[in-house]
């Protein structure tokens, strides 16, 4: 299919490290899917954890200077696999609406910022502008059943009115890219609560608590996998996942993928290509199942 | 005279009894502070408003006027606010060919439940006859009398 | 005119924030002021007194009170004119309170916008003339729109007092929203129990013609003489031989058609009669589910009815009524609680509404009085009851309290008890509003007696785990999160303006507020009056309402009507629009702009004029506006009486 | 005119049917031409017509209202004859119209204009493309484009839109062009505060002789118009340019979505004020806002006797 679908990509600090298999699978998705991403030309920080929570100026400063890159690239959207840096790009745009705000930010620049830019996630392009129908069309080996819960966490789409997309209390764009792609979903009943990211450090209890509730239920709604679209969720529920269950008395190996790692694999990319070896827990097992064309489905049941 | 020199401009309004006179009143029920210049002729219904109230009035000396009344397919009297927009709207767009800026006369829809409306509409409707400032006059019987000030203004 | 100003302090509400002494003062040098004053309390007795001793010491031919808005005291000082002799509409008021004083604390711009105001209400009534009203006759009989409580009751009490009632119901029922309750607070009777007998009354009542399933197609005329168009709309069911019996609902075989009467707890057959109790009790097919009447095939039903009466080509029908007065009891409808995804928006089967809930307690409903869950039919253990769904939430535009739901809810509560002793309730409120006889009293039985858990806080998600649904909300009170295990939820859901109301109201003429409830005639001395003479408000169309206090309305808007129609005749308001014959010329242009069709061309020495029937002016005087000459003039509000508004304020 | 005489004969053979037949005849001097009354046959050769046929002559038609009347009338006259059809101040059976393919007529400011005082007029000669005016002896030769009315130059409707009798070759089947607003616009240009003083210096000059509502076809109240009552009390008597003013407002809004822009009262003011400028204000925006244009169509209702539901072309104030 030739799309004429141009986007300008903001990767976001986690994408040169923890979630370096985020930006990898979604790179690789989108060319496989004739997407075209240009990089937005020396990014920094998007003013998130801790600017954000501090000094409003500087934080929304920081993406300022990013939306003031794509503009000069002279593209208008742009698009980004973080909720995160989303979240602040879009913070910045919004508040930079307001004339004294604008001012307070410009002069912390160089050069005032054009910061009309429409920002989206990779998630939302992909449901919105290439279309889950298009996907379905694209999908070379199917997920074979595979139980899998879709795992979006609280900022993915809100605070509504800012994000402007899916519904805000039961977002379906992930349900409906794994349906698609010949997943089993499961609804999960956890899937816009927190995961404790903002307490990483100082309260890791809570991330016990929060982040182990979420891998209880999806365990018990019988999944044999989480999606997520957000570094820090991800992180929490697989990097931390040992942690969890040494703080919870509880037994999860549960692997924890990018929606964009499953979607490449469907479109036949490689394990490779999309980073499946970063995972901290394994997903070996399903991914052997997947490949010797088992039904997952009947092997969950 | 009427107005507090200085302070107020001379603002007419013409609001209907069943709707906006009574939207008026809620406003004042519910103590909705606003501006003071508005000088409210109630009339029983927005079609009842001839358009040339409007020019009599600023003719005369109004340096704003603002019209209210029923919502569209509110009218107590079924349809006198749809002749109304139309008169009004007519008048709306004539009133700069005679050297009235459009922004001195307003028409607009406010029901009897709705104080923060009013309140909210005569707050931006005074700010707006005063971003205005007064609106030209006619000063005396020859045109002279006016040209003359208007010159010497400039 | 001699010209009489009074100038009110109304207590400290003017004189706080307006100079009335210097307003009168500066009125007694207007053209035409003979006397000025300022008064404490103009609207008292003794105020009223010193307007008529002025009217006759001063002989007065014109009084000008500087107050409160007319549409609160002008009729008052109209009936004080006339006491002391004037015609009451050599009168005006100048609107200082709510146009001024209340609007706003600077003495000095308000001292000087009153005497503004007043200078007005002097030049206006300068132009003033004595009006002089015509009698006519009017029809002595009602239409009640809406047969619930309300409407039961407004008709009932008019019908007892000998007028003839016509009561609209738009569904096949009568009983309204209070058929569908099992019980009722705070005495816990039986809801059909108490309505039941009524509905019966209304069905025997000679006074009473009662259409059922049918709608207001059409309202015209003026108070005395309303002519009112009505929708009976096709039953597939001559109801003048349907008995009633239910063979025909018995053997239909379309078993999926909604069942509304049950807020749609399970299904009813595609002909159905609503509840057993129903009046009329007339059978009535669903044609959305009816496959004879989707596909042509079946015919059972007329097959098995023993009077022969389905008659599957009926069209809907109108019928042309002639009343005096009108009740409007529309009542209410649920707010659509879906927008809320937190509760899961529709997708969890045990999420219910209070009404649903209802109709799963009564006897009579969908499960026979058994408290089942809908996703199982098991029984539930921990019921959760939310509050305020769709009441107090700005976020989905219904700010205001419903008012009843924590009556109700605490009723559920206690009939969960009662009907399964081993349960346990919890509710979750915002503050408990049980401001009635009793009912605060009720609620704390709920709590005391009933043992139910009443947690101070909102629900933040309810999310299924297991067979379960597990409620998460904030006790506020504590100070800390909840979680409850729920076998079943209940939804207080609020009230609405019902659908439709305001279609209704543009029928009537009569305003509503933004949430579509209808305006009544003043929030605290006319509750059940509306600004349009002869059309009167009963129960929850006006504002959310429980059933003492529509009750209470419908009986209050029925003593209106009969106050009304003690008279005669009525006198017709004489602020109607007049022509000058000699200076018509007979275009037309009256005529055609007069919503009313009130005016008439006649002939006049060979010439064609123009013509106002008074009777049918309802005074909105578009007609002279629209008139080029001026020639017809809406009296009480001239062209020239305006003109001296506006001259009185715009002086060059 | 080639189509004189198949006119005149048209007349004489309606004639008898009729009270009256108005149509143009010579005046006081060969520059003018001055409405004629046709009564009886003889009346009939006197009529003329051609660019000196300036008056509208629906102006007379409410005035015999009852009576069976001829009138010849231009394509612009015509279009004043279906308003008052339309608004039913004449009835269509009673009037019989005489319509002919109109090719200007003068405006004759412009020729005062040009020429000055000449002295008596001797004669006049109106061809095709030129004036030939011969005064005190002395020939005075004018392009009859630069003598042309204004509306003439802008003319969409040359035939009569509404005729019973046709006389001649209908000038052709064009579609009507949007009327434009070349003047207006540039008036527009003005800044707010030179309009204002444009409309009192101008207002200065009028004598209040009210020549501009005789005239004018539409301004059926005659004797009761609100400019000279007291109930209602519109205007003072006083001569003061503030009412003479409000009177020309009260014309443009009286006549809004009815004025023809046919030019009668700009024609008739013997001091020369731009009158017609605030009717066609008037009537460009309710053609902006209705799509409607008045005289054309006999079965439609003027917009400001009518509303709709939904306005499509009404933009309200946002709060």
């Amino acid at each position: 299919m030739n799309t004429s679908l141009n986007y300008a990509y903001y990767p976001g600090c986690s994408s040169t490290g923890t979630s370096i298999e985020y930006d990898m699978s979604s790179r690789a998705v989108c060319a496989a899917l004739d997407i075209k991403l240009t990089d937005v030309p020396d990014w920094n920080c998007c003013g998130s954890t801790p600017a954000h929570t501090v000094d409003h100026s500087l934080s929304s400063a920081l993406s300022a200077r990013n939306l003031d890159q794509v503009s000069s690239m002279g593209l208008d959207s742009c698009i980004t696999p973080c909720p995160s840096c989303l979240a602040n790009l879009k913070t910045a745009s919004h508040r930079m609406e307001d004339k004294a705000f604008r001012d307070k930010v410009n002069n912390l620049l160089e050069k005032p910022a054009n910061t009309n830019i429409s920002t989206k996630s990779v998630l939302q392009i992909l449901v919105e502008d290439y279309g889950i129908e298009n996907i379905r069309k694209r999908v070379v080996k199917p997920l074979n059943g595979l139980v899998v819960g879709a795992y979006y966490g609280c900022i993915l789409n809100r605070p509504p009115h800012l994000m402007q997309f899916d519904d805000r209390e039961h977002p379906m764009a992930m349900d409906n890219i794994m349906e698609a792609l010949g997943a089993t979903v499961v609804p999960f009943p956890l899937k816009v609560e927190c995961c404790g990211a903002s307490f990483g450090i100082p309260r890791k209890d809570v991330v016990m608590r929060l982040s182990g509730k979420l891998l209880d239920t999806a365990e018990a709604i019988g999944a044999q996998a989480l999606v997520t679209a957000c570094p820090l969720c991800q992180m929490n529920l697989d990097m931390r996942q040992n942690q969890i269950n040494h703080a919870n008395g509880s037994h999860h190996n549960m692997p924890i993928f990018y929606f964009t790692q499953l979607l490449g694999l469907a479109l036949g990319l490689t394990e490779k290509e999309l980073g499946m070896n970063k995972l901290c827990v394994s997903p070996r097992t399903l991914l052997d199942a997947m490949a010797n064309g088992e039904n997952l489905k009947e092997k969950a049941a | 005279m009427p107005v507090l020199e200085g302070k107020e401009l001379r603002i007419v309004g013409f609001l209907c009894n069943w709707c906006s006179y009574g939207g008026a009143d809620t406003a004042g029920v519910g103590r909705f502070k606003q501006p003071t210049d508005l000088r409210i002729i109630k009339v029983p219904c927005s079609g009842r408003i001839d358009p040339l109230f409007v020019v009599k009035a600023l003719m005369n000396g109004a340096d704003g006027v603002l019209v209210s009344g029923c919502h569209p397919r509110d009218c107590h009297y079924a349809e006198g606010n749809f002749y109304a927009r139309r008169r009004l709207e007519i008048m709306h767009k004539f009133l700069p060919i005679l050297g009235y800026e459009p922004g001195r006369f307003e028409y607009t829809w406010v029901s009897a439940s709705e104080g923060q409306r009013w309140q909210q509409v005569v707050t931006s409707f005074t700010e707006q006859i005063h971003k205005l400032g007064p609106a030209p006059k006619i000063l005396g019987p020859e045109a002279s009398d006016t040209l003359g000030l208007m010159q010497a203004a400039l | 005119m001699k010209i009489g100003v009074f100038v009110c302090h109304c207590g400290s509400n003017i004189e706080a924030t307006v100079d009335t002494a210097a307003v009168a003062a500066a009125a007694r040098e207007f053209p035409g002021v003979v006397f000025a004053t300022d008064t404490m309390y103009t609207c008292s007795e003794p105020g009223q007194d010193e307007i008529v001793e002025a009217i006759k010491e001063h002989n007065l031919g014109g009084v000008v009170v500087a107050s409160c808005t007319p549409r609160m005291h002008e009729q008052t000082f109209r009936r004080t004119v006339e006491r002391a002799g004037l015609n009451k509409y050599l009168f005006e008021m100048a609107n200082i309170r709510e146009h001024v004083s209340w609007i706003g604390k600077d003495r000095e711009a308000n001292t000087n916008k009153s005497v503004d105001l007043v200078r007005m209400a002097t030049e206006k009534l300068m132009r003033n003339r004595a009006l002089h009203p015509k009698k006519f006759t009017i029809n002595k009989r009602v239409l009640v729109i809406g047969g619930g409580v309300a409407g039961i009751q407004a008709a009932l009490d008019c019908a007892d007092g000998g007028l003839e009632v016509v009561l609209v119901e738009k569904t096949t029922t009568i009983g309204g929203k209070m058929a569908k309750l099992d019980k009722t607070f705070p005495t816990v009777d039986c809801s059909s129990c108490i309505l039941g007998p009524r509905m019966v009354d209304v069905a025997q009542h000679p006074n009473i013609t009662l259409y059922a399933y049918a709608e207001i197609e059409e309202i015209n005329g003026y108070v005395g003489n309303f002519e009112i168009k009505v929708k009976k709309k096709a039953t597939y069911v001559d109801w003048k031989n349907c008995t009633g019996c239910g063979i025909c609902m018995d053997k239909c075989p379309s078993k999926k058609a909604r069942d509304t009467f049950n807020e749609e707890i399970g299904f009813t057959k595609a002909i159905n009669i609503p509840f057993p109790q129903a009046i009329p009790k007339k059978a009535k097919i669903d044609p959305e589910f009816c496959t004879m009447l989707k596909k042509g095939k079946c015919g059972v039903c007329a097959k098995v009815c023993p009077s022969g009466c389905i008659d599957y080509e009926m069209k809907d029908e109108f019928v042309t009524e002639k009343v005096g007065a009108i009740v409007t009891a529309t009542g209410f409808d649920l707010f659509d609680w879906t927008v809320y995804g937190e509760y899961g928006g529709g997708r969890y089967p045990d999420v219910i509404t209070s009404l649903q809930y209802e109709r799963m307690l009564s006897a009579s409903g969908p499960t026979g009085g058994h408290i089942k869950r809908p996703s199982d039919g098991k029984e539930p253990k921990n019921v959760v009851f939310i509050q305020c769904v769709g009441s107090r939430d700005k976020s989905v535009g219904r700010p205001y309290c419903t008012g009843f739901c924590c009556m109700y809810t605490a009723k559920q509560a206690i009939l969960t008890k009662d009907h399964l002793p081993l349960s346990q309730s919890y509710v979750f409120y915002m503050d408990i509003r049980a401001t009635g006889k009793l009912y605060d009293e009720f609620t704390r039985r709920a709590m005391e007696e009933y043992d139910t858990n009443y947690i101070r806080g909102r629900v933040s998600m309810i999310y299924p785990k297991g067979d379960k649904l597990l409620v998460r909300g904030a006790d506020t009170l504590m100070g800390t999160q909840v979680e409850v295990d729920a076998d079943l939820v209940v939804l207080a859901v609020g009230a609405e303006a019902s659908a439709g109301a305001s279609g209704l109201a543009e029928k009537l003429r009569i305003s509503y507020d933004s949430y579509g409830f209808y305006m009544e005639g003043h929030p605290k001395l006319k509750p059940v009056e509306t600004n349009t003479a002869g059309v009167y408000l009963a129960g929850a169309c006006q504002g959310p309402k429980d059933i003492p206090s529509s009750v209470a309305q419908g009986s209050a808007a029925a003593s209106k009507v009969l106050g009304l129609f003690s008279k005669d005749q009525l006198e017709s308001d004489p602020q109607v629009s007049m022509v000058d014959i000699k200076r018509c010329i007979g275009c037309g242009k009256c005529i055609q702009t007069c919503p009313f069709g009130a005016i008439k061309e006649i002939d006049f020495r060979g010439m064609a004029k123009a013509d106002v029937i008074e009777t049918i002016c309802q005074g909105c005087g578009i007609c002279t506006s629209t008139c080029p000459q001026g020639a017809i003039q809406l009296q009480h509000a001239t062209d020239n009486q305006i003109l001296s508004e506006v001259n009185a304020l715009c002086q060059f | 005119m080639k189509f004189q005489k198949e006119l005149k004969d048209s007349i004489r053979k309606a004639l008898p049917e009729l009270d009256v037949v108005i149509g143009w005849c010579g005046s006081f001097d060969p520059l003018h031409a001055t409405p004629h009354f046709i009564r009886r046959e003889e009346d009939i050769e006197k009529l003329e017509i051609g660019p000196l046929s300036v008056h509208n002559l629906a102006t007379y038609l409410p005035g015999l209202r009852g009576k069976k009347v001829g009138i010849v009338v231009k394509g612009c006259d015509s279009r004043s004859v279906i308003e008052l059809l339309q608004e039913k101040l004449i009835a269509r059976d009673d009037i019989t119209i005489f319509g002919f393919p109109c090719t200007g007529v003068v405006d004759q400011a412009k020729i005062k204009k040009a020429l000055g005082y000449v002295g008596n007029v001797e004669s006049c000669d109106m061809s095709d493309k030129s004036v030939v005016i011969v005064a005190a002896g002395k020939a005075h030769s004018l392009e009859l484009s630069d003598v042309l009315a204004d509306k003439c130059h802008s003319c969409r409707y040359p035939d009569a839109i509404i005729s019973d009798i046709f006389v001649g070759d209908k000038s052709g089947e064009a579609v009507p062009a949007p009327a434009d607003y070349e003047a207006l616009a540039t008036f527009e240009n003005l800044s707010l505060p030179d309009r204002f003083g444009f409309w009192l210096k101008e207002l200065d000059r009028c004598i209040r002789c009210y020549a501009c509502r005789s005239a004018c076809p539409l301004c059926v109240c005659r004797d009761h118009c609100a400019a000279e009552s007291r109930e209602p009390h519109w205007l003072s008597q006083e001569n003061n340019v503030r009412d003479k003013l409000m009177f020309q407002v009260i014309h443009a809004y009286h006549l809004a979505g009815r004025c023809t822009e046919c030019g009668e009262c700009q024609r008739a003011c013997p001091v020369d004020i731009p009158v017609l400028m605030l009717k066609q204000k008037m009537n460009k925006e309710i053609r902006d806002i209705f799509k409607y244009e008045a005289g054309v169509d006999p079965e439609e209702t003027p917009p400001l006797l009518s509303f709709k539901m939904e306005e499509e072309n009404i933009t309200e104030k946002d709060w």
